[in-house]
Formats: structure tokens, C-alpha cells, sequence
């Protein structure tokens, strides 16, 4: 055998320092041991190695710093480990998806620019088709949708001029108790659509001050006062996206100047049983409104600005 | 002679024997009772220290998980006992106690939903979590990931049996009951403590070897009949293998029984004992070659060339699945504890304690019959509990896998001559250095191995001279060249310095 | 034993992917061997004649999982070439340092495979732990775990965060650490040697003639490097030397030079890391917007007919090449023709051929010395 | 440390000087060219017809000591003019790579590096005529890198490689019809919708509308 000038086959070699470096890391897992070989070797925790860390993980650690305090942990039952020495025997599994990371060490939590779910604010969006244009797989598709045209109905100091209700067009009602419905909707883990805010149905006939309509969720036609009814549209501009084409390559969040489109740091909720639930229409892609609710406001402001100026210009021309 | 406090099987003879005696006390049988009484009492004794050995095994098991987890800068598995609580469909989901024949299992089910009651997690938030997992109870667990092993010995058992389609199928089904029952069978000859044993033949040294010799038949058998090339390799590697380091074993085991001059392995515990020194400390040469033997005979990294699963997939078993796969695994953990509780025996003085001599016969404040009545047992599987540490799980997670013809090389070349020293060496111990009026069968041991008019000099002088041998081999001698190697790449030679091509 | 065939996968331990290797044994030695690619070639070349310049990196990040930056950045260099970018030079200093990164993140991947092979099951945890660190890093510049989507032709996507400069400081010296561990672990484990040394002997005239680049000749003691040879980016600006390593026969390279050559290379990597970081135009702790000038420049999208582009590149299994024809659909917007030079794909058929008269035990001992990857290989 | 500029634009004049004195008048030009990135780093860039590629390789291979053939690019121009409706893209690198004498290593000094040691890259184009049945010859016996290569590029893309041995197919399937090669322009990629990809992924139910292609 050739013999290679720094690294000899001999007895000492056999077992000697294998032996010695797997003893000095399994001691190092151990919590007081593990300190004093850590600070020789160099132990790798993020716990112990603060610079590791972004300022806002920093921050979260530093908070949370009862995270090694295993008994302040909450753990599902089933990570309850013994109950004698729970400092040596603390778990590390985390038992996806009934925990999930970010709990357990808030300094592993996702980070902000990370290529998740896709998210769109679909009332900001133009239909400009940049997203669907630079998407290497073609997994984005423009569609339209029923929907409240928000730009209309805005209220407060950017609010819309609304539309007239009209025979044949479509209204909606606002549901009772949506805010608390989506209060509890955990937008996170959910792998269904956002609560239904609204009732959509298509007007019949109109008199004064009520409506007749039908409703498209049961068919049935009730009148209903038009104070109480929104305008709403079946062209408003909506998309596909085949999340199980999708590669997360973050391509359409760039290509978006509006900032309507953007990718989450979520991870979860983009599961089905067929492949067709993974066509995610704009239900399952909105955003909620309180969740983004400044980006759909500044946006709205201003186009609402835009619109206002449009109209008193045309008002003007027509007074003229 | 000072045997463990606890005789197990005179107790249990004793108990049989009276509650038979009164039973057939007028009866037919009353002539027959003292063979009766016997036959049972051997039947029990025989279960029950085997039950112990089995059971006591799901000790090793764990100990890997947990030690190679932390030398691997992981946890391990912290699986409770309630883990193993799985089943499925609906409401009666986890109950599978109501699935066993004629209410068999009611009294888990009462235990399980007392449980409940005492110690039942009220808490919400934890509800989903309870229900998928079926556990609701909030129990503790001092051994956590102990059942991890239960729970994939219950995996293995519910697995399809598949048998290759052109297999040789009755070898193929053979061979894993050959290769588990022979390993069983040595469990028979391993002694807990001197009470403590299922059966203790004269010459049970050769017995435990004769039976570890079978195996490799059927691991032989086992990777010819599956019919798969890995599987054929697998089985000529490992025989291979076997050979070669058979002898080297035997030969050390030779050497144990010339120094201690008996070949039964509970009175060569005794030797350790009145002749006043473990054998490890007057061969340490032989207690290295054990070691060393046993882990290639039970097929262990370093050694484990038979099923590298890099090249071989899985060696011999690869054709194995299902409750065949996890008895070929079982008899393969079987057999590295047997290995562990011969080594504690041979060389680690078995059921003493360290000082068991010197401590236990002291009479101050009765501090000797205290040590003494430390259950030898516990002392056995506690020794050889590290041995396993110490020697199985480190060696495995520490070194890397050696190749077959240098395995075979190391067996014939380095290991067969320093046996054969080995029972040269012992010869001469017993022959010239051994005085065997200093033994002594009392509580206080003997002092069988002066010299010189020295106590203990021979186990010193000996001890001294391998340490120190070993210190001489372990003096690193090229720490030199270790610096070369870290900045060989910018300090060994300027740069340009070399023309390509030449020297 | 008469001689038999046996074949060793698509799906097998050794083959560290989706392929085949055919080997005749004689007993234990090996006789002959064939080498059978292609499992997972997905057409990458001709999907990418369909997609426009940008649209095309991820597809290349994609090549191999494990290296998905250096691919990326491989043919970002061809369509710079292409296009005729001057990259502003702090996006070159970014993307050096994520080129390192990956290499450490790839070469950690390639000891904890390498590990297991060899029958030492502790090392591929170490690894994967260690792996991490640049992991997170290189999470913090691209947004994903593997596939980054990094770097854009002209620049990056965008700057480094600020405070990425003291964690990847930080962690490099702590890897340093971590790099003197494996080698206790390995170089001073006899087994490890004695597996290695001596085995799987590659010339360093055989293996330029049959295609082989990267660490695999360097360990034959030739500092043949791209960066070194057709300076790219701005390696000549920073302070390393190619990692190269002295073989101990005249017949070349055996698996202990490769697995010590891609020691060194880690070494070299943290230590162009520290020198580039510290070098970065800009300021390393600055942050500049996305799109701002010093990190991206403006870039065509269409290429004319008749253009060219070539990169030849320093991936982590040896050179990668991108040769891009311009003038393809939507007047010149996509490419006409692009291909593909992986390192892996000539390489895998040469190692089979090395294998020939050693034991079946030093198929996965060789095979893993040089480092396969059959994304890459495929395409 | 790395080569420099100056280096590789002399050693590119050098080689480019040295084909047109072998090889001038015979239809193979040669030229230095540059890449556009920061280093503008030169290669030789040489054309040849394919009658003359066997002579062409043998002399850079064993008199400009080209040793390592890197990739080999066919494409397909079917709306090419006539005498180029392929083209095959050689490049070649010249390493200073020896074999070294045990227990040694060179470490090459950029700046002392000469001649035929410095580090080259070399394109070398053949446009091959607008037919069916595109052919080169095959260098497979001078660069053994050149083997697969070769093999890759008549299974992608259909160029016929006289004189290789033991021709087969890489990539594609072993039982790919005899003809198909995927990169030829012909070949289209299409969208496949939904319906398409997911409810019929092996494609039984299109089975007759695709019966035309040829896969």
C-alpha cells in the first residue's frame, strides 16, 4: 500500500480519536456538559450562538428564552418525555402539523422573504398579466369572477361613487357574523377557502327602495331593501393558479408592479386529496383584507383619487 | 465459593417442590412426586430465567438509540409507552384490546380507561392531538423511546411474508429458525448469577460455543436460498468471515479455560474470585482478542461486511421481510448480549462486585453483609450493559466499515498468531506463576497470583506492561505530518516552485 | 465462483441517485462494468428553448438540488455572455459568496452520502447539521431552501440582508471548527484510511482526455482550476489558491486524495468567503434596494441571431458549461439552442470503467469518491 | 494568480497563427474572440467543413496539445441556408495537466505559464449541409471525453457521428423509435392543460389525436 505522508494507517488511529470526537459531541449534547465542551469545540446552537441569528429572531429568542425551559414549553401530550431529568431528555421532534416550528423555536420561524403560498390582493390587481407572462410553467390564469366591486362600494374619505343596482346585474348582501368568522379562520393552516363575505344573487326587479333577488347559493328570490345591497360584478378580473405546477420560483412576485402579488412565508395549506384541488382559485389565494388591509387601502386611495379626478373633469366637460 | 444472595432457583425448586408434594399427597403420583416436583421445578426455573434474559435484552436496544443519538448531535427517540396506542376508524378508534378473541383484552381496557380517569388530559386545546393520536391520558414516562422498539417489533409482525418466487422455499423459510432457535439455545447457558441460571452443564463453555457455531449456517443457508445475487454474496462473505475469526475465538476461550482450569463458566467465576484477580487484569491480550472476535462473529461495524448495506443493500437478509426480518435482527441483538454476558464472565468476574472480596469482609457496622446483599443479577446485566456501551454501540457509531479480504486478512494474520500467544501465555501463568494454595473459597477471596513473596504481582506486573504497551502505540508519532496535512496546500512548497511533470 | 452480472440499481445505495451500473464480479473482483444513465431526464434543454432569458434559471437551479446556485449562476454567466452585460461588481462579489456557500452546502452533502458508503453512519448527521448554516444563509439571499432563483442576468435578485455579513462570519469561523472534526473523525480513523488509500487509481492525463474536471483532477496534483484558468468572476480579487492534493503512486489519484482535495476545497471556500465579504463594494452591512444600480444592471432580453454564449464555470463536481445560441422564438427573446455541459454525465462513465479489478466492497468507495450527481447527469 | 489577459490574447494569436499556417487555404478559418464579460477573456473560434475535421482534430489534439474535449452542441436549422441547416459546436479546452510523479504537485504560477501550457478554450464549428442525414466524423478515438458526448448528441439531436463504436442511445429511452431525437426543430413542446396533465397523465385517452407523432 502506498503510504500517504500525512495520514498513516496505525494503531493509534484505530480507535483514538474517532472514539474521542464522538464522546466529546454526544457529551456535548448534554445540557451543563455540553457548555463547558461547547465553548472548546465549538457547539452549535442557536441558543448559544446569538450572532447566528437576524435581529428580529434575536429578538424572539431572547423573548421566548424559556424555550430550553423545557417545563414551559408547550408541548403536544404525547412530547412529554420523563418526567425525572426533562432538561436531559428534552424533545426535538416536532410533531407536524398539530405543532409547528415556529412555536416550539421561535428563532427557526420562516423568514419574511421566504418563496412560499402564493397570496394575491385581488382587489389591487390590474389584470396586467405580468405574472402570467413571466411564469415559466404557465401555472398562473386569468379568470374573472363574482364579485363586490370594492373600488365602487369603498366608503370613509376614498370612497367610491358606487353603481346603480340594475335589472339582470348582480347585488350582494354582506353576510351577519363574517368579521368573527374570519377572525377565527386561521389563514395559516387552512387548507380551505376564506369565509364568504358576501351573498351574491342577480337582481329580478327593482321598485323604489327594494330589490328582488335571486340568490345563486339557493335559488330562492326574496326582497330585500337596497340600502342593503351592493352592486356587484361578474367580470371582475380574477386568477388560477395550478399550485402543483408551480415551483415557487418567486418570478411573478417580482414581475408585479403593483404589489398585489407577493409569495407568503407560509408553507402549510397547500395540500389536497386530488389533483384538482390544487388548482387554487382566487378564494384560496386571496388575502384577507385584515391581514393586508394597508396595501389594499393605500392602493384603493389611490385610484379612488384617480377616479374622483376622472369624474369631476367629466362633470366639468359636461357642465360645460 | 460465595454465591449471590439471592438463590432464584432453590427458592423456586423449594416452592414447587412443596406445593407438589402436598398436592399429590395420597394420590397415585405420591411415589413419583420427587421426579415430578423436579420436572416442574426446572420448567419454571427455566422459563423464568430465560423470560428474564429475553426481557432484560430490550435494555440493549435502547441504550443504542439513546447513545448513538447523542454521539450522532441528535436526541434519539422519545416515544412513550401510550405511543404504541394506534388504531384507527371512528370512535372505537385505539380501543384494539376489543379486537382480541373471547374479551382477552377487557382488563386493558378497564386499566386503559382508569388511566383516564386519574391522570385524564382535560385540556382543549390538546383535543385534536388526543384524537389522532388516540392517547388521552396524560401519563408519564421515566424511559423515554424505551417502546420505540416494542412498537417496531409490532410493525415487523403485522408486515406481509413474501418469499421470492424462485426461491428455494423451504431453505428459505428454514434458515431464520435455524439461525433464531440455535441463538436462543445459548441464552440457556448464560448465568445471571450463581442462582440464577436455566442450566449449568459441565462443560457449558463449549456448549455456548458449539451452539454459536451453528448460526452461520443458517446465515449460509439463508443467503443461498433467496435466490438474489446480494443476498449469495452476502452469505459467502459472511461465512468467510465466521471461519476466520471462529478460531481465533476459540482459541481465546481456550486460554480462558486453561487459566482458570475448568470449562464451566460458573466456576471459572469462582476462580476469579478465590484466586483473589478478574482475568481481565491476567489477560488483557485475550479479553482485546474476545472483543474483537465477537464483534465480527455477531457481525457489527466495524465488521459487518456480510450486510453492507452500501454495495449489498442489506447483505443475507436482503430477501427477508416482515417477522422473519425482525427474529434475524432479534437473534443478531440476542447474540451480541450473549457476547456481552460471556465477556462480563470470563473476564469481569460476573456477579462480583468490584472489591467484592476486601469490602464484603468487613465487619464494621455490618458494611460487608450490606455489599453483599447487592443482587448479583443486577451486577451481571449492569456489566454487561456497559460492555455493550462501551464497546458495541461506540465501536459502530465511531469507526467506519473495513473490507472483506482485509477483514479476512486481519482475522488470519494478526488475530489467529496473538491467540495462539494468548494460550501460550496462559499456560505459562498457570503453570509457573499460579500458586494454588493461596486460594481461598471464603468471603475475602484468596491470593492465588503472587511472586517474588509479592501479593498481586503477577495481575500488576501484567496490567502494567499492556497499558503500557498500549501507551507506546498510542504516542502519536507524526504529529507532523498532521500540520502538514492541515496547510499542505500553501506551505509546502512556494507556489511555481514546481515544473509540472517532474519531480 | 463462475462470473455473474449484477446490477446495482436504478434504485440502489451506491448510485446516490437514479442510474444503473452493470458489474460483472469474479467472486469479489470486478471483471467488467456498463454504465446506464438517463432515468430522469426531463428535456431540460428543449423546455428552455420555449422560455425567455429570465424564465430559464430556475429550470437551471433545478439541474442539481444540491448545487442549485452554481448551476444558476453557470448559465447566468452564458446569457451575460449572450446578451453583453457588464455586471456591476458588487453583485459579483455577492454571487461569489453564495457560489461558496453552496460549494461548503454541496461538498457537506457529498461527505455525509460519502459516510454511509463507506460504513461511518455518525458522519451523515454531522453533516446535514453543519449543512444547515449555509442553508439558512443562502434561505436569507434567494428565499428557498434549494432552488434560489438567485441570481438575474445583470445582478442578483437582491442585496445581501443587512447583518447577513457577521452571521455568515460567524459561521464560517465556527465551520472551520467543524472541518477539523471531520478530520479527526476520518483521516485519523485507520478503517477509513485503509478503505480508501490505494483504491480506485485515476491518472490525471487519463481523466483530462475522458472529460473529468474539477476536484477529481486536482486531487491527481494538478491545480487545474476554472477560476483559476478563465477567470470569471472576481476570484482574482480575492485571496485562495486551488485546493489541489499530492498523489502518492504513479498511478494516479485514489479515493483518499479525492476526499482530501474536497476537504481542502472547503477550507478554500471559508477562506474566500472571509476575504470577499470583508472586500465587498458597498459595504458589507449596506443593503441596497431591489433593482438599484450597484446590484443589478439593466440587461436586454433579446439576443440576435448569429450571437453566442459560453460559460465555462467551476461547479461543484468540475466545470459546468452553457453554450446559448441567441435568435430563438419571439424575435430573439428566447434562446435558440441551449445546452448543457455537466460535469457528471462524462464522468460517470469513465468511474465505471475505473472500477475494473478492484473488490465489490470499493464499488460504493469509488463510485462516491467522485462525487455523483444524477440531476445534473440526466438533465 | 489567474491568467491574465495579456496571456490569453498572445497564446490565442499564437494558436490562430499556427492553424492558418497548417491549415490556410484549405477552408478552415480561424479567428480570436472574446467573451463579453468582465475579463473579456479570448478563445480561438475555428470553422471547418466536416471533410476536414479528422485531420483537423488529429493535429490539435497531438500538435496544439488540446486535451480535453468539454461539449459537443448539435442544433438544427431548418430554415438555414443550404449549406448550414446544422451545425455541430465543439469546445475543447487545453489544460496544463501532467501526470505527477509520486508524492508531488505542481502548483502553477499564472504568470510563468508559456506556450502550449497556457490554459486555452477552442470552438470549432462545422456547418454541415441541409439534408436528413447530417454526419461529422467521429473524434472518439482522439478524446475519450469525446465518446459520450458524441453519443449524447446524436441521441438529442440526430447527427450521425461516422466511425464511433458502440453507438447508443444516453438519455432517451433505450426503445425511443429509431429517428426520434428530441432537439431537432420539428418537435414542438405544447402546453398540456389540466385535463391533459393530471386526469390523463399516461396520456391513454389522446392516445389517437398524438397518433401522427412520432411519440
Amino acid at each position: 500500500m502506498p503510504t500517504h505522508p500525512h495520514a498513516r494507517p496505525n494503531f493509534r488511529n484505530l480507535f483514538w480519536y474517532p472514539f474521542k470526537i464522538t464522546l466529546i459531541t454526544a457529551l456535548r449534547t448534554f445540557p451543563f456538559l455540553g457548555k463547558r465542551f461547547g465553548k472548546k469545540m465549538g457547539a452549535y446552537h442557536n441558543t448559544s450562538h446569538p450572532e447566528f441569528l437576524d435581529e428580529g429572531s434575536r429578538a424572539r429568542a431572547k423573548a421566548s428564552a424559556v424555550m430550553n425551559d423545557v417545563e414551559k414549553q408547550e408541548f403536544a401530550p404525547d412530547r412529554v418525555t420523563s418526567d425525572l431529568k426533562p432538561t436531559l431528555w428534552k424533545p426535538q421532534t416536532v410533531q407536524y402539523p398539530y405543532e409547528r416550528l415556529e412555536d416550539m423555536e421561535p428563532w427557526l420561524f420562516v423568514p419574511g422573504n421566504y418563496n412560499g403560498r402564493i397570496g394575491v390582493i385581488w382587489e389591487t390587481c390590474t389584470a396586467c398579466k405580468m405574472c402570467v407572462n413571466i411564469c415559466p410553467n404557465d401555472c398562473l390564469h386569468m379568470t374573472t369572477e363574482l364579485r363586490v366591486d370594492v373600488l365602487d362600494s369603498a366608503e370613509g374619505e376614498y370612497g367610491g361613487y358606487g353603481v346603480d343596482l340594475e335589472v339582470g346585474k348582480f347585488a350582494a348582501k354582506k353576510l351577519d357574523d363574517v368579521a368573527e368568522a374570519q377572525l377565527g379562520f386561521n389563514h395559516v393552516t387552512a387548507h380551505d377557502d376564506v369565509p364568504q363575505e358576501w351573498r351574491f344573487g342577480e337582481v329580478l326587479d327593482l321598485s323604489s327602495s327594494t330589490a328582488t333577488i335571486r340568490w345563486n347559493d339557493t335559488g330562492s328570490e326574496e326582497v330585500v331593501e337596497q340600502t342593503d345591497l351592493l352592486t356587484a360584478d361578474d367580470q371582475i378580473v380574477s386568477g388560477r393558479i395550478d399550485i402543483g405546477r408551480c415551483m415557487f420560483c418567486g418570478l411573478c412576485m417580482e414581475a408585479c408592479g403593483f404589489t398585489s402579488f407577493f409569495m407568503t412565508n407560509e408553507y402549510d395549506g397547500m395540500s389536497g386529496f386530488t389533483r384538482q384541488d390544487l388548482w387554487f382559485d382566487a378564494s384560496r389565494t386571496r388575502v384577507l383584507p385584515s391581514v393586508h388591509q394597508e396595501a389594499v387601502d393605500e392602493e384603493l386611495a389611490k385610484r379612488a383619487i384617480k377616479e374622483r379626478t376622472k369624474r369631476e373633469k367629466k362633470a366639468a366637460k359636461e357642465g360645460n | 465459593m460465595v454465591d449471590d444472595a439471592y438463590d432464584l432457583r432453590k427458592f423456586l425448586s423449594g416452592l414447587v417442590e412443596d406445593i407438589v408434594h402436598s398436592a399429590v399427597e395420597g394420590t397415585a403420583l405420591e411415589d413419583n412426586a420427587d421426579a415430578l416436583s423436579f420436572g416442574l421445578g426446572t420448567f419454571l426455573v427455566v422459563n423464568v430465567v430465560f423470560l428474564m434474559l429475553f426481557f432484560s435484552q430490550f435494555a440493549i436496544l435502547w441504550i443504542e438509540r439513546k447513545a448513538v443519538a447523542r454521539m450522532q448531535d441528535r436526541y434519539g427517540a422519545t416515544t412513550a409507552l401510550r405511543s404504541l396506542w394506534v388504531g384507527e376508524n371512528g370512535t372505537t378508534a385505539g380501543e384494539w384490546w376489543n379486537m382480541l378473541p373471547f374479551g382477552l383484552g377487557k382488563p386493558i381496557g378497564a386499566v386503559h380507561s382508569w388511566l383516564n380517569k386519574k391522570f385524564g388530559n382535560r385540556d382543549e386545546k390538546f383535543a385534536t392531538v388526543d384524537r389522532v393520536n388516540n392517547r388521552s391520558w396524560m401519563g408519564f414516562t421515566i424511559l423515554p423511546g424505551f417502546f420505540q422498539n416494542v412498537a417496531d417489533g409490532m410493525k415487523f409482525l403485522v408486515k406481509e411474508h413474501m418469499v421470492p418466487q424462485r426461491a428455494d422455499r423451504l431453505i428459505f423459510e428454514v434458515s431464520p429458525f435455524l439461525i433464531v432457535s440455535s441463538t436462543l439455545l445459548i441464552l440457556g447457558m448464560i448465568p445471571l448469577s450463581s442462582g440464577i441460571y436455566a442450566t449449568n452443564p459441565d462443560l457449558s463453555i463449549l456448549y455456548a460455543i458449539a451452539i454459536f457455531g451453528i448460526a452461520p449456517i443458517g446465515v449460509f443457508f439463508a443467503g443461498w436460498s433467496s435466490n438474489n445475487k446480494y443476498t449469495l454474496i452476502g452469505g459467502i462473505r459472511s461465512a468467510a468471515q465466521l471461519t476466520a475469526y471462529e478460531i481465533p475465538l476459540l482459541l481465546t476461550l481456550l486460554s480462558v479455560a486453561i487459566l482458570t482450569g475448568t470449562f464451566n463458566i460458573i466456576e471459572s467465576i469462582h476462580f476469579q474470585h478465590s484466586a483473589g484477580v478478574w482475568n481481565i487484569f491476567l489477560m488483557p491480550l485475550g479479553a482485546a482478542l474476545f472483543l474483537v472476535t465477537m464483534i465480527a462473529e455477531v457481525e457489527r461495524v466495524p465488521f459487518d461486511m456480510p450486510e453492507a448495506e452500501a454495495e449489498l443493500v442489506e447483505g443475507w437478509w436482503t430477501e427477508y421481510g416482515g417477522m422473519r426480518f425482525g427474529m434475524l435482527f432479534m437473534a443478531e441483538y440476542i447474540r451480541t448480549y450473549a457476547a456481552c454476558f460471556l465477556f462480563t464472565h470470563f473476564f469481569l468476574g460476573g456477579w462480583h462486585l468490584p472489591f467484592h472480596g476486601t469490602i464484603g469482609s468487613i465487619e464494621l457496622l455490618g458494611i460487608g453483609a450490606a455489599y453483599q446483599l447487592i443482587p448479583g443479577a443486577g451486577v451481571t446485566l449492569i456489566k454487561s450493559w456497559l460492555v455493550f456501551l462501551i464497546v458495541f454501540v461506540w465501536a459502530r457509531f465511531a469507526l467506519a466499515r473495513i473490507r472483506t479480504d482485509q477483514i479476512l486478512e486481519f482475522g488470519w494474520r494478526m488475530l489467529l498468531p496473538l491467540a495462539v500467544l494468548q494460550v501460550i501465555l496462559a499456560m505459562v501463568y498457570r503453570l509457573y506463576f499460579f500458586d494454588a494454595s493461596g486460594m481461598d473459597d471464603s468471603v475475602s477471596g484468596g491470593m492465588a497470583w503472587d511472586l517474588f513473596g509479592i501479593p498481586m504481582l503477577v495481575p500488576i506486573l501484567t496490567t502494567l506492561f499492556w497499558t503500557g504497551l498500549f501507551l507506546v502505540y498510542l504516542n502519536d508519532e507524526g504529529k507532523s505530518a498532521n500540520e502538514e496535512r492541515m496547510f499542505h496546500v500553501y506551505t509546502v512548497e512556494p507556489a511555481g516552485t514546481v515544473v509540472p511533470g517532474t519531480e | 465462483m463462475a462470473q455473474m452480472w449484477i446490477t446495482m440499481g436504478p434504485q440502489h445505495p451506491m448510485t446516490h441517485g437514479l442510474w444503473t451500473l452493470r458489474v460483472k464480479v469474479d467472486g469479489e473482483t470486478v471483471v467488467d462494468t456498463e454504465a446506464e444513465l438517463g432515468y430522469i431526464h426531463r428535456g431540460v434543454e428543449k423546455i428552455c428553448e420555449s422560455r425567455d432569458f429570465t424564465q430559464v434559471t430556475p429550470y437551471c437551479d433545478r439541474l442539481c438540488y444540491v448545487s442549485a446556485m452554481t448551476w444558476a449562476n453557470s448559465y447566468i454567466y452564458a446569457a451575460e455572455d449572450l446578451l453583453e452585460v457588464e455586471v456591476p461588481e458588487r453583485a459579483e462579489y455577492i454571487r461569489l459568496i453564495a457560489a461558496e456557500c453552496q460549494r461548503l452546502a454541496s461538498h457537506l452533502m457529498w461527505l455525509g452520502a460519502y459516510g454511509p458508503d463507506i460504513g461511518s453512519l455518525t458522519l451523515m448527521t454531522w453533516c446535514m447539521r453543519d449543512r444547515e448554516m449555509f442553508l439558512d444563509l443562502l434561505q436569507e439571499l434567494g428565499g428557498s431552501r434549494m432552488h434560489y432563483n438567485y441570481p438575474r442576468v445583470g445582478g442578483v435578485k437582491r442585496d445581501i440582508p443587512v447583518g447577513f455579513a457577521d452571521r455568515l462570519i460567524a459561521k464560517i469561523k465556527l465551520f472551520e471548527k467543524r472541518i477539523d472534526e471531520y478530520e479527526m473523525m476520518l483521516d485519523e480513523s485507520t478503517i477509513w484510511l485503509v478503505r480508501l488509500q490505494g483504491v480506485g487509481y485515476a491518472q490525471a492525463e487519463d481523466m483530462v482526455n475522458a472529460g473529468v474536471t474539477g476536484p477529481n483532477i486536482r486531487a491527481a496534483g494538478v491545480n487545474y482550476d476554472v477560476r483559476w484558468a478563465h477567470p470569471y468572476s472576481v476570484y482574482d480579487q480575492v485571496d485562495w489558491e486551488p485546493a489541489v492534493e499530492k498523489p502518492t503512486s504513479v498511478k494516479g489519484a485514489d479515493c483518499y486524495d479525492r476526499y482530501r482535495v474536497r476537504m481542502e476545497e472547503m477550507r478554500q471556500s471559508c477562506r474566500m468567503i472571509l476575504d470577499a465579504i470583508e472586500k465587498i463594494p458597498g459595504g458589507k452591512n449596506t443593503n441596497y434596494a431591489n433593482g438599484d444600480e450597484m446590484i443589478i444592471a439593466k440587461a436586454p432580453t433579446r439576443a440576435p441571431e448569429g450571437a453566442t454564449g459560453f460559460s465555462n464555470y467551476e461547479c461543484t463536481r468540475g466545470a459546468s458549461q452553457f453554450y446559448i445560441q441567441g435568435g430563438g422564438d419571439g424575435r430573439g427573446k428566447n434562446p435558440y439552442r441551449l445546452s448543457i455541459r455537466s460535469p457528471m454525465f462524462i464522468t460517470i462513465p469513465y468511474v465505471a470503467k475505473t472500477m475494473i479489478g478492484y473488490k465489490v466492497a470499493d464499488i460504493p468507495a469509488i463510485m462516491g469518491s467522485f462525487d455523483p450527481c444524477i440531476g445534473e447527469t440526466d438533465r | 494568480m489567474a491568467i491574465t489577459l495579456e496571456q490569453n490574447v498572445a497564446a490565442a494569436n499564437d494558436c490562430v497563427d499556427r492553424i492558418e499556417k497548417r491549415f490556410g487555404g484549405t477552408g478552415i478559418t480561424s479567428s480570436v474572440e472574446h467573451h463579453s464579460n468582465a475579463h473579456k477573456m479570448a478563445f480561438v473560434r475555428i470553422t471547418t467543413p466536416p471533410q476536414h475535421w479528422s485531420a483537423l482534430a488529429k493535429w490539435l489534439r497531438f500538435d496544439l496539445d488540446v486535451n480535453h474535449c468539454s461539449m459537443i452542441t448539435g442544433t438544427h436549422f431548418p430554415e438555414g441556408p443550404s449549406d448550414r441547416g446544422w451545425e455541430v459546436a465543439y469546445h475543447f479546452m487545453r489544460q496544463p495537466v501532467k501526470n505527477q510523479a509520486p508524492h508531488t504537485h505542481c502548483v502553477h504560477v499564472a504568470e510563468s505559464l508559456k506556450g502550449d501550457d497556457v490554459p486555452m478554450e477552442f470552438e470549432v464549428l462545422i456547418p454541415l449541409e441541409n439534408n436528413d442525414t447530417p454526419s461529422v466524423p467521429s473524434v472518439q478515438n482522439i478524446w475519450v471525453g469525446a465518446d459520450w458526448n458524441e453519443k449524447e448528441t446524436w441521441d438529442l439531436v440526430g447527427i450521425q457521428f461516422e466511425g464511433h463504436e458502440n453507438m447508443h442511445r444516453v438519455l432517451n429511452p433505450h426503445d425511443s423509435p429509431e429517428g426520434f431525437h428530441p432537439l431537432q426543430k420539428q418537435h414542438k413542446i405544447r402546453y398540456h392543460d389540466y385535463n391533459e396533465m393530471y386526469d390523463d397523465a399516461q396520456g391513454f385517452a389522446r392516445k389517437p389525436a398524438d397518433e401522427g407523432r412520432v411519440k
